[in-house]
């Protein structure tokens, strides 16, 4: 899928940074704003330095007015400016639902296609360590039921940067979801240039008794499993879906018409989440060729809590996945 | 950015109308077209009003009759490229700006031949030809995009075009959507990265019905709104179209040449209800008729047969010239196909590489007129 | 399970009128807030005479501030008063989706158990007539994701009464999702007092073939599908969910374990949606009785269309419902 | 309701401190009580600085170093059982209103003898016994609320009670806050409703690493913002607590009179990062040690020492005793059980009938010393 020509390595974040960066040289419509994005590097030092290079035109410091900002963005973008917004968290997003769910998605079709809305809203999602409940927000579940949107969940550094142009160069409002506990995180990214298609999720590892689909940080739970998993002759296949609109749903079955077992991984809570919408997807398609009914692994349903261990508690983590395999496998 | 020495907030700032000159009035052609325009609006909103009663239109429908000089005055006063976004009480804009009423009026027919193929229907006029940038339903949530389509300008004539700024947008408001939140965080923003976008809050003195004193602070001193966000202020008379330009034109030439944000409160009255279905039991009969006397469309005649020698017979042929284009609009829209049920999954996503093309325009329009 | 008494008839708005009432005569900590609610006797006429009993200190009128006005409702709430906030359309909480979400349903959690929020938001969720993208929405599947929520959504004038009295007088915040389409719907309501208890469905019609599950206003589309089908000889068995949080799925499962097939009518979009939790718990639940997968019927995935045609064919009716029971029961 | 012609907007409301008497000073234990506070406040911070860098602290902490006098000052001149809620900063406002340090620390330990269990964290002090609705996380989220938790006041004494407002609420907020919709939509209805919130802006200068004029417009003339919703406004010293209670108290007390809003600026600074996580580069080292020369704890013992003989010898047998207090804290903290996981899923829902309960006290606490 990727081809690797030099073994980079570098950081999630500067990943994120390269795809914005080079999106700016080679179009000048693409500008960035958010709070604290310029002057003081970006909350989580994402965009370190970009200022230098763009200057505070397309560098944009936002006073804590989400909805304002965002509002204004997509003013700019229904003109054909391409902004990023970022959000220092996705939790502070809700305060802007309604420009965010109201008029980016559904701009082009209330204008009967006269205008759309290039845009793209990024920042970290999901719990961080112990942010507790208001600051911890998978706003997957929340948001996806929206259509007019994009989502895209990047797992590491190369999906980060592919997926981020990609992003960019979209001329749908792209949500685009982070997880602070990834930044810091290592992987390959090539010199050259590349983007990832929306759409497409990637194998990434393959197996043959159950196959376990996620998105984002909890896939790498999902590959720790595996290993675990794998001691005990269990094989599995694990799918990072890569973007959740658009879907790609035939990979996933494909998958599982294989493995005949499977397991939805999603770290946001369960009701009416991501993680039921591809269980009762996966259920619908793959009716005859499921051995067990496809089991799911979310947060708790109840707010984060702040503790430490009652965090751990409520997360999704490899040992609860690892039950999961263990019961759709009927390895109990 | 905002220099704040610059801003004396020790005094309440006077309405501009008493720091600038006004413009000069337009000769009589000119005039004459301004009536013409507000009289095309008010045929156009009885013949909509009509049609609801007639149930070829759904969905809530909010009509503009009596406050036809503000939209009149304000956007003759703007260049045809400057951009403008509004509320859902949107079709006398529309109209103002060039929108053709049969485009106007098929869209609230949900026909393919409206101006968004019905898929918004009346809260949401839009029309690229024309920078007209939506009318939008939540309240208070164009101000936030008035300041994006401005920023947006700005942008393209300093960032990109590495020039000077050179537009102004048009951002509308009802005296209702002062209460948003969305509404000061734009103004702040506006005020801190000096964009170049007016607020035409349009103080018709009623939120539904919600006299505006009863759900706002500083209900007679509105300007207090803007100054704490240090944007100048003028009051002026909405129900007056010569009024309304002459005052407004200045205030649109300042924000175009310093690149600044405005608030402009227009006064004005709405003569019917807030929508199809508002029994006005909120005010009284004696207040509306009050109201009415001060009647734009009324005043302007008058002016132009005192003062420009126009001929009474002169404005029934412009009545009877509206009434007939209105007429035609409600036969184009009743021709107009019903929008093909393929519409309904298109203009959700556009094709996803290489720059934004929207979609082709409906075959229907396609052999108009231009 | 109701006792009528007499066949009192009454309006939906009436039944909903008589529940507020009842509980601000028996507890002066209730009161109502919001847009056009007193003077202007509510934009749909639900509040109608109320201010001139209770008076302008209990049924205020607000201005166009969603997010203010229902962050101090939740203040207050946290004071041990009992607001009742109505949302002139729930299309209009979205600028009130911090205060909701972030606020209300957590403050007991984030509080460790000390300050509690006995509130109620309500007001008219889902399609209206023609009222295009903003005006549309079915918060159910935005919201229903949230933990500390409660949501009840009635069928007719005799719920919408003892619903809205249990929402009023439970702890807990309570979203309450009335229909303006169902606004003028008349319903046997006896004198009598009653309540509803949260999380028990209701079998709205009997049947042997079929589980059809669903909540609100499609249930009318359910019951006339369940009349054509009949016709043809298949038989419906009609789950009124009537809360969504809590979820009586013991109701539904009994039901699908009988009919062995199962639709889920949900009129809010389907991705990530109260349909897809649904499918995807009797999925679970029913794995080994189910003989074909839960069919689900949904608003369409796109923004909500003005036009009346659009409209119409981006509805769930019933016609798709019998579709939707025919595929599921082989009767293609 | 708010009575419009009573509000002259013609001028600038001068500060309140300049209308209305300053209250008179205390005796000398009671600024000695002030002293302690702050000084333990101030305790309390290092250790916390400390455990989080032991990693004993998880989450966003923010340290209230600097600003102890806005806190100590303005809680002093309120009744105890008059709400208080705050932001995100909360530590010295809860040890200010009475918490115990150990519950305080406890929290941030995430441990079962914190004041909300553990649930909460730092930036979440609830504490009902005080009267203290909790600190909360999300930028101006708290401004709401502290209108709901007045207009709750005055709802229980006027239309529950039948009888006369009898208390104010504080309502703690950042200078960064000005920026949020929600703050103004706030102010408008306190405005309108006459509810008796003080919305105390604690202007430290910076929200973040972003100095006050870069994201508000007449960041040198705040008061704009409360006169554009007819609520009265005073700037007052937050670094003396002299200052802040003199002040703060007659303003406390109009509001408690005549039950209305009020906007209070506190002018202020912290001597620490945002959170433990900031590097303070956008801000010189000349101006935090300028800033840190006016301190609070510093100008009281001066104070003190020089006005009411108070020996340098009884100030520091202060600082020995808030530090064994805090000390005791910690290690209270350290002992003090993990929450259980049970507790992961309590206080979701509440029982369902009946009035209000909560949960019942955490075992832990209730052989606690009351
Ligand atoms: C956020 C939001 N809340 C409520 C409504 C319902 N609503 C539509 S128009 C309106 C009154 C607005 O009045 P105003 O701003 O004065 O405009 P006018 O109707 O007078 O033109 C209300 C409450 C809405 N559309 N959006
Ligand atoms: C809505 C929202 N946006 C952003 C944040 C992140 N954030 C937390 S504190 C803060 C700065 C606030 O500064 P200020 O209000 O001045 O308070 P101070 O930290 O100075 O006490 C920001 C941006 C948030 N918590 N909530
Ligand atoms: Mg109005
Ligand atoms: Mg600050």
């Amino acid at each position: 899928m990727t081809v690797a020509t030099k073994e980079r390595v570098i950081e999630f974040r500067d990943a994120l940074r390269e795809a914005m960066s080079e999106e700016m040289r080679v179009d000048k419509r693409v500008f960035l704003l958010g709070e604290e994005v310029a002057q003081y590097n970006g909350a989580y030092k994402v965009s370190k330095g970009m200022l230098d290079e763009f200057g505070p035109r397309r560098f944009i410091d936002t006073p804590i007015s989400e909805s304002g900002f965002s509002g204004m963005a997509i003013g700019a973008a229904m003109r054909g400016l391409r902004p990023i917004v970022e959000f220092m968290s996705w939790s502070f997003s809700l305060v802007a639902a309604d420009p965010i769910l109201n008029n980016a998605p559904k701009m082009l079709y209330m204008s009967g296609g006269q205008f759309g809305c290039p845009i793209v809203f990024r920042g970290n999602d999901g719990a961080g360590g112990q942010l507790a409940s208001t600051h911890s927000w998978c706003v997957e579940s929340l948001y996806a039921n929206v259509p007019g949107l994009k989502m895209a969940i990047p797992y590491d550094a190369y999906d980060a940067k592919g997926l981020l142009k990609t992003a960019i160069r979209d001329d749908n409002p792209v949500f685009f979801l982070e997880s602070e506990r990834l930044l810091s995180t290592k992987g390959h990214v090539p010199e050259e240039e590349y983007t990832i298609e929306f759409g497409k999720a990637l194998i990434r590892r393959e197996g043959t008794d159950c196959t376990i689909i996620s998105f984002g940080r909890p896939l790498h739970f999902c590959l720790e499993a595996a290993e675990e998993l794998a001691k005990e002759g269990i094989s599995c296949e694990v799918v990072d879906g890569r973007t959740i609109r658009p879907l790609d749903i035939e990979t996933m079955i494909t998958s599982v018409k294989k493995t005949n077992a499977c397991v939805v991984v999603d770290q946001s809570w369960p009701f009416a989440s991501v993680g039921s919408e591809i269980a009762s997807q996966i259920h619908r398609y793959c009716f005859d060729d499921l051995d067990n009914h496809v089991h799911r692994v979310h947060s708790d349903d109840v707010p984060t809590p702040y503790a430490y261990n009652l965090e751990q508690a409520y997360l999704p983590n490899s040992h609860k996945i690892c039950e999961a395999v263990r019961s759709a496998t009927y390895n109990i | 950015m905002l220099n704040m020495a610059e801003i004396d907030t020790t005094e309440t700032t006077p309405p501009l109308t008493q720091k600038r000159a006004k413009a000069p009035l337009p000769d009589s052609p000119i005039l004459l077209g301004w009536l013409r325009q507000m009289m095309l609006i008010r045929e156009f909103e009885v013949r909509t009003m009509q049609a609801y009663q007639n149930r070829q239109i759904g969905g809530f429908c909010h009509i503009y009759i009596g406050q036809e000089a503000v939209a009149v005055g304000s956007i003759a006063a703007v260049n045809p490229d400057d951009p403008v976004v509004l509320a859902y009480r949107d079709h006398g804009h529309a109209l103002a700006r060039g929108m053709d009423p049969k485009y106007c009026m098929a869209e609230m027919f949900g026909k393919i031949g409206g101006c968004a193929k019905g898929k918004g229907g009346s809260m949401h006029m839009f029309d690229a030809e024309h920078y007209l940038y939506g009318g939008h339903g939540i309240v208070g949530a164009q101000t936030p995009l008035g300041t994006g389509l401005a920023f947006a300008t700005k942008y393209e004539d300093e960032v990109i075009g590495e020039g000077k700024s050179d537009k102004v947008t048009l951002c509308y408001l009802g005296d209702g959507a002062i209460n948003q939140g969305a509404f000061y965080e734009a103004m702040n923003l506006a005020g801190l990265f000096d964009i170049p976008v007016i607020f035409v809050l349009e103080n018709n003195r009623y939120s539904m019905g919600t006299a505006i004193e009863r759900g706002t602070t500083m209900a007679h001193a509105l300007h207090a709104k803007s100054e704490a966000h240090g944007i100048e202020h003028a009051i002026v008379d909405g129900k007056n179209v010569m009024n309304m330009y002459q005052d407004f034109k200045p205030i649109a030439d300042w924000c175009r040449e310093e690149s600044r944000p405005f608030f402009v409160e227009a006064q004005t009255y709405r003569y019917k209800g807030h929508s199809m279905s508002d029994p006005r039991k909120y005010r009284t009969k004696m207040e509306e008729e009050m109201e009415e006397q001060d009647d734009c469309i009324a005043s302007l005649s008058t002016f132009l047969q005192e003062h420009h020698d126009v001929e009474p017979d002169a404005i029934k042929q412009l009545g009877r010239q509206v009434k007939s284009q209105v007429r035609q609009a409600v036969e184009w829209s009743n021709q107009s196909p019903e929008t093909p049920l393929d519409e309904l999954y298109t203009d959700v996503y556009t094709d996803v590489w290489g720059p934004f093309k929207g979609t082709s325009k409906p075959e229907m329009l396609q052999d108009e007129n231009e």
